[in-house]
């Protein structure tokens, strides 16, 4: 998957003297669009230039494409569902607790795990960036950078919960966590009734993407497969 | 900077409208998009702080009408000829024009998994003690800085509660700069909503968000 | 509402550019955009403040990025189909597709004089006393109006001074929304500059607004 | 000037059905741009509805390109350099003030006036739109509507003032109105030295609309013709 995009050995895929002589598995100059082009060129260059090694570019995208993304975090939630010594060191020192799964790294070194109860619901946004826990919940998803989300979740999260299909419980407070420093976090989302007995493994099936951000729940077992991510 | 990336609180975007199959990436560019930012950002050329400073000061008309990785291509481009490892030249002509200037370090695949593993940290060892503690009161200052801060608008001037004590990191508002990485406290502070928004908050609501010492001023 | 109108303090804008030159229309359709505003406005179909408030609600990268009549005609073409005068069918194709629906008036061209000489005077006669007098201390409210407001983000909860009475006017947080005129009392409200921007603001500096009296409360 | 823009008789300029049957001063519609036929279609749309009188239309740009305009202002301006009682007047009732010398009308409806003197530098701005005292200065310049010019004129004035090649004297404070409501304002610059005995119309020559918006000074005697409007 990253390798069909592999630009290695084209020194120059991006200029227009050297745009025919190779072969692009995505179709020649003319077709691609001015971002399209903009990239390639940048890459390009880089390459050139020597800033940059081609085969690590792949090794990166083959990394968040098939290695780090939210089921790191399923598997983090699903243990402290299970283990309320490990639930404690999660809340004590999440980077850490974290790390003994092995679990770390890049937009994950300094975590914080906020746990959801009948009384507060967590819910995390960057309204400056897009700050994301990556090393738990990969690369986020385009609306969490995009405009919508990063303006409304600090003024009116139970709006935006509800576009979620979120409707909270009355009585249960909202608590918004702005990312805008260098720690990230994670939502333990409430453990679903009707799970007792579980294995971690059928546990983090229940636990999705967006119930680890707050903008969704954990999914209830009678209908695991269904829902959003 | 009160750029166009400082978007909390403001209105007129619309629905949030998450995309149940959204894929990771949405087209093959974007992964090199991620990939290069990544790699490039690894040759210790420029901090995250400095990077994110380049994107927010792409003009808002145009932040606000790009997609996130074309915000980061944006930034890249601009960070290269800032700090002076390629001209506008070059990266219009997708080809070197000139000798490449130096980099502490160049990325190499096999070592990826190792510098992901690492990321950057942050945190650093304290210069000074933490002047606030958990459960004091604090207050936000005001500003107007054209710089990079971390401090959003919407959080300016009001009262919050000190929530955690989160250590001595790297401070942005220098590190972004160039000005060294000052360690300085940084606090988890939650505000009512009453207290930013008024009588349009929703009920019982809290917004927590990371705080460096000196946007705090006691009580 | 907190949209892309709500410049105050925002950064990343540029120089401001003045044109010493300047024509007082830049392209012949600026004159027809202006005095079609004009004209559909003198219809009573729609008051400034429902106007200004279509205006402010343009998606924000699309007003950052249009010329201010560019503006007037987004917001114009949206009131006609809001307040049912025109389909978007009808603006599309440039022509009647179904009987136009009634309107108060039509502007006759000889009736331009002592329409624009009359204008559309907003001073009503007091309801209830001034809350507030020259010399007041008052502070702003804090909100996150979706509706039309003249309140803007940069003054919210803040200290001020009444500076002037100017009188019981027409209320456009309830006029634009069609709401009646609600007559109220309005003050130009004077702030200092390091109570909006702290230690960034510059020197000996006010900045006076006009500011009716429900966004105000004592002290 | 309007009139060759004038569409009367055309009912239906902007369709394709009729585009080509007129006479179109300006080009046929494949040669305007987007926006100017946008603008048209929306004429020949609001004309056929009845909406909209063809004439007025002209009438209305007449009144702005040649009737209403700065020099309305720079009446005023002078008239108070010229007339203590008139001064006195003008700071106690604008509106009233300024319909002494007949003008009055549309966004001039409430008037205020501030006046410069060597303590205080007042400068106008509309944060929120483009409110603007259209009785005594005609139609805004661009730069007025502009997001620079807003976004900055509040929190940094004497840096606007600057790139107006305007420095205040040390000592001086800055008061910035920002017209958020119908109140409209009009600086009232400070009179030039060695204007001692001008007529009224000699000193108008000196306003300038920049000096009653608060962006620029009153013309230096020495040089009245040069420097910006």
């Amino acid at each position: 998957m990253s390798g069909e995009q592999s630009h290695h050995g084209h020194p120059h895929p991006g200029h227009p003297d050297h745009a025919h002589e190779h072969d692009h598995p995505h179709g020649e100059g003319s077709e691609l669009s001015p971002i399209e082009l903009r990239v390639r060129a940048l890459e390009s260059l880089l390459v050139e230039k020597g800033y940059v090694d081609p085969a690590a570019l792949d090794v990166l995208i083959d990394t968040y494409e098939t290695k780090v993304g939210p089921r790191n975090g399923a598997r983090v939630v699903a243990r402290a569902w299970s283990d309320p010594a490990y639930r404690d060191r999660l809340a004590a020192d999440a980077t850490a607790a974290i790390a003994e799964l092995g679990i770390s790294g890049r937009q994950g070194e300094h975590m914080v795990a906020v746990e959801n109860t009948a009384a507060v619901h967590n819910l995390v946004v960057c309204t400056l960036c897009s700050c994301y826990p990556w090393s738990v919940l990969g690369l986020p998803p385009v609306w969490y950078k995009a405009p919508p989300y990063r303006s409304r979740a600090v003024a009116e999260p139970r709006a935006v919960l509800a576009e979620f299909g979120v409707a909270l419980p009355a009585g249960t407070s909202v608590r918004v966590w702005d990312s805008t420093a260098e720690m990230r976090y994670l939502v333990v989302p409430m453990r679903p009734a009707g799970t007792e007995g579980w294995s971690e493994e059928a546990l983090a099936h229940l636990v999705t993407r967006d119930s680890m951000i707050g903008t969704g729940l954990a999914r209830d077992p009678a209908g695991a497969s269904a829902g959003r991510p | 900077m009160n750029g166009a990336q400082d978007l909390g609180g403001q209105h007129g975007f619309g629905p949030v409208a998450p995309d149940v199959d959204e894929p990771l990436f949405h087209a093959a560019w974007e992964r090199r998009a991620m990939a290069l930012t990544l790699a490039m950002g690894a040759t210790g050329s420029w901090s995250i702080d400095t990077s994110r400073h380049a994107r927010e000061r792409m003009p808002p008309a145009d932040y606000l009408a790009s997609s996130y990785y074309e915000i980061w291509i944006a930034g890249l481009e601009r960070l290269l000829v800032e700090q002076g490892l390629a001209t506008a030249e070059e990266i219009a002509a997708g080809r070197s024009l000139a000798p490449p200037a130096p980099v502490k370090r160049v990325l190499a695949a096999a070592d990826v998994p190792a510098v992901l593993a690492r990321g950057g940290p942050t945190e650093r060892p304290a210069t000074a003690p933490a002047r606030f503690a958990v459960g004091d009161g604090v207050t936000t200052r005001l500003a107007n800085p054209h710089g990079h801060t971390r401090l959003p608008r919407y959080l300016r001037g009001r009262p919050g509660v000190i929530e955690r004590v989160q250590g001595c990191h790297v401070y942005p508002d220098s590190y972004a700069h160039g000005a060294g990485e000052a360690p300085t406290w940084l606090y988890a502070v939650r505000f009512a909503a009453e207290d930013l928004w008024g009588a349009d908050a929703e009920p019982d609501t809290a917004i927590v968000a990371d705080l460096f010492e000196p946007y705090l001023t006691p009580g």
